[in-house]
């Protein structure tokens, strides 16, 4: 079977690499091409004219119940659409590397104080300048609301307009994670100015500094952006006009690459490509992400109140199994702090995967739960929580454990595990974003801040503080060492048991488009450079 | 039970062999274990699973025979309530008529008017995906339809003298139903059983390709199918498996409802020259 | 008069048909675990945030008084908005009701007519071959479910250039021919059902008039073949037709919703099951009570066709 | 000269799912043009049979396995379908017995006349011959808004509207009650006789044929058992059959005398019979009867299939 796995377009070196202090236009290429360039699977081919037009198709609208407020939105499939119009300070290169955006450069002269110094010449797409203030403004809003993402910033003490261009924050305590939360869409610049003056509502209207600005936009149909006239950097976006179309089915939007009437689309299926090969000009990438499947066992229900029953299923998982089979072999165990991240632990040590199947018999045993029979709770939305729980299935029996599956509609789902109180589940089966730092997915594990699993998981105190160390610890070997014990806490405890990471897979017309698609994403938005994308055969 | 014509006959034997083989499959396990990985992911069909292997390395042979016998245990429950259902509330709607007949009547239009693939995801909403939920889809949306065809038999039943002579020599309501008026609309229900028989299987399978049918690792036809149709281009032993033994099966069923109206009564053609 | 007492009758018993409806889809809306505000802000938003949302769309009134503002509205054309996009329902049902109407008439009619002329075919032809190749090629028609058929169409049409594209639907006023080559397909794929149907009701309806007695006057008079179909077998057969055709259109009207989901095609079916997912009460509500009323009406229609063919059911009695 | 209606020993069969049904097994009856003959017999005689083979409208499990049927001396076996059809329109018409049924409900009578009558002659004539008397109503209203008397005057009009050399009336008047069925008859045989139509009267009351067919042919198992003038058949019976026939008819016999019925039943025939089929139930049945086919012979102006008639039995 020809591999078509990987493509190698003209590549060119991209990226000036440097210190912590970083400089340089992103997407700037040069045009040398070398095979592959590290940390990307498709470069955009610069000999290619500007202008025309590229046409995605997503599976999801957005569907917040704030509407278009970008600090609001809890789902990739919204952030992904506001990115083609809102930018945070900064953003994630190759490698989930953190890379310059609206801020130029920043500084760190102690672990507990960041200084930003805003790019010259940015502006919003009515025209204003963008200033400090409405970086201030932006992240008080933030830090006051109620979005979730107010508790990944961290432990934020002040941040403050110190210079013309440029802005401080002031942190309580060491906090690595705050660039990385600073670097998704959630964190993005708002207009504060008009936002104050209440002449424009977040809700209903967009107005960002990115490369495009909103045409029109029909519900769970499709959206039309087209190029921002203002936008700060004068070679970008390539394209006039870019259109996405929402396609939820996942062979409507196959057609849609064979036929060509639809330039980029991202899949779920493993076997995206097998299902497109023998399509000319089709390519397929597999984008590795920090994202994974993870098994839920509520500890504070009557069947798994006992911690050796749950460490004895913890065991009894072939996570190896599981990410080969489910994904075709393109995912890889992981532990708490996503696989493939800076620091991450390694699934390989935690307890559960030293133990043999006899210690998880033997831990049943004392538990006197020899015949466990359970019920494991999830949704149809991601086939591959189907296929995963099919593995985990007859994973189980090798301990004599039957576990029954429930394929819900999302919503009856989402109700009995995070509405019900009592939570009405045994076991779970959903996944997390990874985001871009180990430190900050492991928050989740803290239920008294996280909230959402506050009903089904006990706090434990020690698993508490180690967390609150890694975000603590700088990047190094120290941060790894408490990632690793941090992992094998949580893993002991077996209530959040992390699986295995969950790829997307990217398929593109490489006829009509050149794009530029990263290797690794850390927020599932496989267009992070949509304003890098060229129109080809025009 | 006169003589049913060729096409009728061998419906139902092919009927009658899927049965049984669905049957000997579950008791031997012939054909292998539906749910064991005994091999690749999606290959294609070999010696040792003749009908290839699924996204999971499943062999699909004992999945289809599996899948054909849930769909078809899942469809006759259904017929068979929606039977009992549609045949009581028609004989009497038809029989009785007034008020009886109104409000019948009335029901029935409601749950027909509904579009049938909302009205089977509402019910799956409600009663969470599963065996229970595809049988409830399948006995609400036949119902409708079965009733009034019932109701109609008997309309036309109980205007006739037989009928109207045990009236009169003072046969109570239920021996007139009983003894006339069932007998008679009985051949119309086991016609319209067919059809609803191919209908529920379709219903299902429609469930399952939203993903509201059979909950794994059980599998249906329609789970295998919608499943097959997604590795349609890859894989296509995936859906011609499951898809050729579906659409005999219904049309087997077809065409013996066919052969057992022509039965109640023979409309062979006539010259018009 | 008395037309008009027939069909104020109709009227009245049509009225009461959508009040079951609307009960109906209201309570279950209600009763299906999993509200909208558990899905829309997802697992992460906290108790407190999900009771001031479902406040605030005044989903926590008793269940009576939500239903009657519902009505009331309702009857003043204002379906309420959609708790996802906050647009109005009417809007959102107006744009997309042509879609939906669109692909039955391209599946219905001519899937009606071909079905009624194969079923004449099949009735009157006398070889045992040629109606036995009919009965199966007619059961065959109704086994396929629209998945299989749909899946396999969606690989072709995209896979080979054969001029129908699959999905990249615009209004037919904006640009006919990409309109079409949208629509050709999903419609002929749902045409399969429609003829098949037809073809064995109007079968079967052909060979009941065959052997009525005036049929045989008929053809005692020397009357050739097609001016007995022509004047006599059409209108008595034309009756279970009408009603096979009314079933169909009922089935179209809301049921391809898959057709619709695989053809990308932004029709009220789709609509209203991804609202039932999303418990998106004014969309679900709205559009299934388009989808019953759409229904009835035709319903409506062939009861009028009906009793202008056969006078002694009809208003002309 | 060439018959009227010609039908030589003929033979059909019925080819049922299971079984083969002979319904003539070997019927033969001569008509002169104008002549107007009933034709007698139970039901199961084969007497639908035969008026449905004088124009070729047996369905199609009919078998015709031997015999001929000629019109005006042209055997309708083999004619295309054209011929047939245009010897049809032009030389046989046809009544039936359920006069409404026989009507196509959903066209108005004005329409079907049209069809029936092409542009021949206008309507309100055709159904003031039969005498109805309000016809422009008639020829507004539907078929079941007309009385069974008026739609068999109907049926009439259409079937002499194109003045038929033969008109074939199968039962015509069984479904009408007894003083419609009078007045209707008197309408058909005096049209007729205006036009000189020849009637073939398919009934079994015997009543009707004694005042208005000059001939009169019984039929029994298949065959014509006795065929000769109306008056002498009735009164002086020659086969045995025929005689019980006679007795068996309420206006015929004395006040207080018991009706006789004939034991047994009808034969249901599925091949040739050896014999006389009512040899099993004729009082003067001997071997010969039972088991050799009697052949016609004539007796002072009729012909009798019995092999005992020179005995003078009956």
């Amino acid at each position: 079977m020809r591999s078509r796995l990987l493509c190698c377009a003209v590549a060119a070196t991209l990226l000036a690499t440097g210190c912590a202090e970083r400089a340089g236009q992103p997407g700037q290429a040069a045009a040398a091409s070398t095979p592959s360039t590290p940390g990307f699977l498709a470069v955009a081919d610069n000999s290619a004219a500007p202008g025309g037009a590229v046409t995605l198709q997503v599976a999801a609208d957005n569907a917040a119940a704030a509407g278009l407020d970008p600090q609001m939105s809890a789902a990739a499939a919204s952030w992904n659409l506001m990115s083609f119009v809102y930018q945070p300070l900064v953003t994630v290169g190759p490698d989930y590397t953190i890379e310059p955006l609206l801020a130029e450069k920043w500084a760190t002269p102690d672990p507990t104080t960041y200084v930003f110094s805003l790019r010259p010449g940015v502006s919003f797409s009515n025209g204003r300048a963008m200033t400090a203030d409405d970086v201030v403004g932006t992240m008080k809003r933030l830090l006051a609301s109620q979005s979730s993402w107010a508790g990944q910033l961290g432990p934020v003490e002040s941040v403050e307009k110190t210079a013309d261009n440029e802005v401080t924050f002031k942190l309580k305590s060491p906090y690595t994670p705050l660039l990385g939360a600073l670097a998704n869409i959630n964190a993005s610049i708002l207009p504060m100015k008009e936002i104050d003056e209440k002449s424009i509502d977040v809700t209903k209207e967009t107005l960002g500094t990115g490369p495009f600005v909103v045409g029109e936009h029909r519900q769970d149909v499709a959206w039309t952006f087209k190029k921002n006239p203002a936008y700060w950097n004068k070679e970008q976006p390539v394209v006039d006009t870019l259109t996405v179309e929402i396609v939820p089915q996942e062979a409507t939007r196959l057609a849609a690459l064979r036929d060509g009437s639809a330039q980029m689309s991202a899949f779920v299926n493993a076997d995206t490509a097998k299902l497109l090969e023998g399509v000319p000009n089709v390519r397929v990438a597999t984008q590795t992400t920090s994202d994974y499947h993870y098994l839920n066992l509520n500890s504070l229900g009557k069947t798994f109140a006992d911690q050796r029953v749950r460490q004895a299923v913890n065991i009894a998982l072939d996570r190896k199994q599981i990410a080969e089979v489910a994904t075709g072999g393109q995912s890889k165990p992981t532990g708490v702090t996503p696989e493939g991240l800076p620091d991450a632990c390694d699934p390989a040590k935690v307890p559960s995967a030293t133990a043999g199947l006899e210690k998880a018999k033997a831990l049943l045993k004392e538990a006197g739960a020899e015949n466990l029979t359970f019920t494991l709770a999830t949704y149809t939305t991601d086939p591959v929580l189907g296929q995963i729980a099919q593995i985990m299935q007859q994973n189980l029996q090798r301990i004599g454990v039957t576990m029954k599956i429930e394929l819900l509609d999302e919503g009856t789902w989402a109700n009995r595990v995070y509405v019900e109180s009592p939570p009405n589940f045994e076991a779970s089966m959903t996944w997390f974003a990874g985001y871009v730092d180990g430190a900050m997915v492991s928050r989740w594990w803290n239920p008294d801040t996280s909230l959402f699993n506050k009903a089904f998981m006990k706090t434990d105190p020690e698993l508490n503080a180690l967390i609150d160390k890694a975000a603590a610890d700088l990047p190094g070997p120290a941060r790894a060492t408490t990632f690793q014990q941090l992992c094998d806490r949580a893993d002991a405890n077996a209530e959040m048991i992390p699986l295995a990471t969950r790829p997307q897979y990217l398929a593109y017309r490489s006829d009509t488009l050149s794009p530029n698609i990263m290797a690794n994403e850390g927020y599932g938005n496989p267009y992070r450079m949509i304003s890098t994308f060229r129109e080809l055969a025009r | 039970m006169k003589r049913l014509d060729g096409i009728a006959r061998s419906g139902l034997v092919f009927l009658l062999a899927l049965v049984v083989l669905v049957v000997v499959a579950q008791v031997t396990g012939l054909g292998g274990d539906p749910e064991k990985i005994v091999g690749p992911r999606l290959a294609p069909p070999g010696p040792e699973w003749w009908l290839g292997t699924d996204s999971l390395g499943r062999s699909t042979l004992p999945r289809v025979l599996q899948g054909t016998g849930t769909s078809l245990l899942l469809s006759a429950v259904a017929v068979l309530a929606t039977a009992v259902v549609a045949t009581a509330l028609g004989v009497l709607a038809g029989y009785q008529g007034g008020a009886l007949n109104e409000i019948v009547m009335r029901v029935v239009d409601v749950l027909y008017s509904f579009p049938a693939i909302i009205l089977a995801i509402l019910v799956a909403a409600l009663v969470n995906p599963g065996l229970d939920a595809a049988v409830a889809s399948i006995v609400l949306v036949t119902i409708p339809l079965m009733t009034r065809v019932v109701r109609a038999a008997a309309l036309t039943v109980s205007h006739r003298d037989y009928v109207t002579s045990a009236i009169i020599s003072g046969a109570r309501l239920p021996r007139v139903l009983g003894r006339h008026i069932l007998p008679n609309v009985a051949g119309t229900v086991a016609v319209q059983g067919t059809y609803a028989l191919s209908i529920g299987i379709l219903v299902e399978g429609g469930l399952s390709f939203l993903g509201l049918g059979v909950q794994p690792p059980q599998a249906s036809l329609g789970v295998l199918i919608s499943e097959g149709t997604v590795y349609l281009t890859y894989a296509p032993w995936l859906l011609l498996g499951p898809g050729v033994v579906l659409v005999l099966a219904i049309l087997s069923i077809n065409v013996l409802g066919d052969g057992l109206r022509d039965q109640l009564d023979p409309r062979t053609s006539r010259s018009l020259t | 008069m008395r037309l008009f007492v027939w069909s104020a009758t109709r009227l009245f018993s049509a009225a009461l048909t959508l009040l079951g409806v609307s009960i109906l889809i209201f309570g279950a809306m209600r009763l299906m675990p999993g509200g909208y505000a558990t899905i829309v802000l997802g697992p992460l938003a906290s108790p407190e945030q999900r009771a001031e949302l479902t406040a605030s769309f005044g989903l926590n009134d008793p269940i009576l008084v939500q239903y009657a503002h519902w009505i009331q509205t309702a009857f003043g054309g204002d379906f309420g908005r959609s708790l996802v996009s906050n647009d109005p329902v009417a809007a959102e049902l107006g744009s997309r009701l042509p879609v939906t109407l669109q692909l039955t008439l391209m599946s219905a009619i001519p899937g009606v007519l071909i079905g009624a002329a194969l079923g004449i075919l099949i009735a009157v032809r006398r070889g045992t071959r040629g109606r036995a190749l009919g009965r199966i090629a007619s059961a065959l028609g109704v086994s396929l479910p629209e998945y299989v058929v749909g899946g396999i169409a969606v690989y072709l049409f995209s896979r080979y250039a054969l001029g129908l594209t699959v999905g990249g639907y615009v209004p037919f006023g904006e640009d006919p021919a990409t309109n079409l080559a949208a629509m050709v397909l999903p419609a002929s794929v749902l045409a399969v059902f429609v003829v098949s149907a037809t073809a064995r009701t109007t079968r079967d309806a052909v060979l009941n008039v065959l052997h009525e007695p005036y049929i045989t006057t008929a053809v005692s008079r020397g009357q050739s073949p097609w001016s007995i179909v022509r004047h006599h077998v059409l209108r008595n057969a034309a009756i279970p037709v009408l009603v096979v055709a009314s079933t169909v259109t009922a089935y179209l009207l809301g049921g391809a919703v898959i057709v619709e989901y695989l053809f990308n095609l932004p029709g009220v079916g789709s609509y209203v099951v991804q609202a039932i997912t999303r418990r998106d009460y004014a969309v679900v509500q709205a559009g299934v009570l388009l989808a019953a009323a759409l229904f009835i009406f035709t319903n409506m229609v062939v009861d009028l066709l009906v009793g202008v063919i056969d006078p002694r059911l009809g208003v002309s009695k | 000269m060439t018959h009227l209606l010609d039908v030589r020993d003929l033979v059909v069969d019925y080819v049922l799912a299971d079984r083969r049904v002979r319904a003539l097994d070997g019927a033969s009856l001569t008509m002169a043009s104008g002549e107007s003959v009933a034709l007698v017999g139970e039901s199961g005689s084969g007497k639908s049979t035969l008026g449905s083979a004088a124009g070729r409208l047996l369905p199609p499990s009919a078998d015709l396995r031997s015999g001929d049927i000629a019109v005006l001396g042209e055997s309708l076996a083999g004619l295309s379908n054209a011929r047939i059809r245009q010897v049809r329109r032009e030389r046989l018409g046809f009544v039936f017995q359920d006069p409404i049924g026989a009507l196509d409900p959903t066209m108005r009578i004005g329409r079907q006349m049209r069809l029936a009558q092409g542009d021949r002659g206008s309507i309100r004539d055709q159904l003031e011959r039969v005498r109805l008397n309000d016809p422009e109503r008639v020829m507004r209203a539907f078929p079941h808004q007309l009385s069974g008397g008026m739609a068999q005057r109907v049926g009439i009009a259409m079937a002499l509207s194109a003045r038929p050399r033969l008109l074939v009336a199968d039962e015509p008047t069984a479904a009408l009650d007894s003083q419609v069925r009078q007045d209707v008859l008197d309408t058909v045989f005096a049209l007729a006789a205006e036009a000189g139509t020849g009637i073939l009267l398919l009934t079994h009351d015997l009543s009707a044929v004694s005042r208005r067919c000059s001939r009169m042919a019984v039929m029994y198992g298949g065959r014509v058992v006795e065929d000769g003038p109306t008056a002498e058949v009735l009164s002086s019976p020659l086969h045995p059959y025929t005689a019980a026939l006679a007795r068996s008819v309420p206006g015929n016999t004395a006040r207080g005398e018991r009706l006789e019925s004939i034991p047994g039943r009808p034969p249901v025939l599925t091949s040739e019979s050896a014999g006389c089929a009512f040899a099993a139930r004729c009082a003067f049945a001997e071997d010969r009867c039972r088991n050799e086919r009697p052949v016609p012979t004539r007796v002072d102006g009729r012909t009798v299939l019995c092999h005992r008639v020179a005995e003078g039995v009956s």
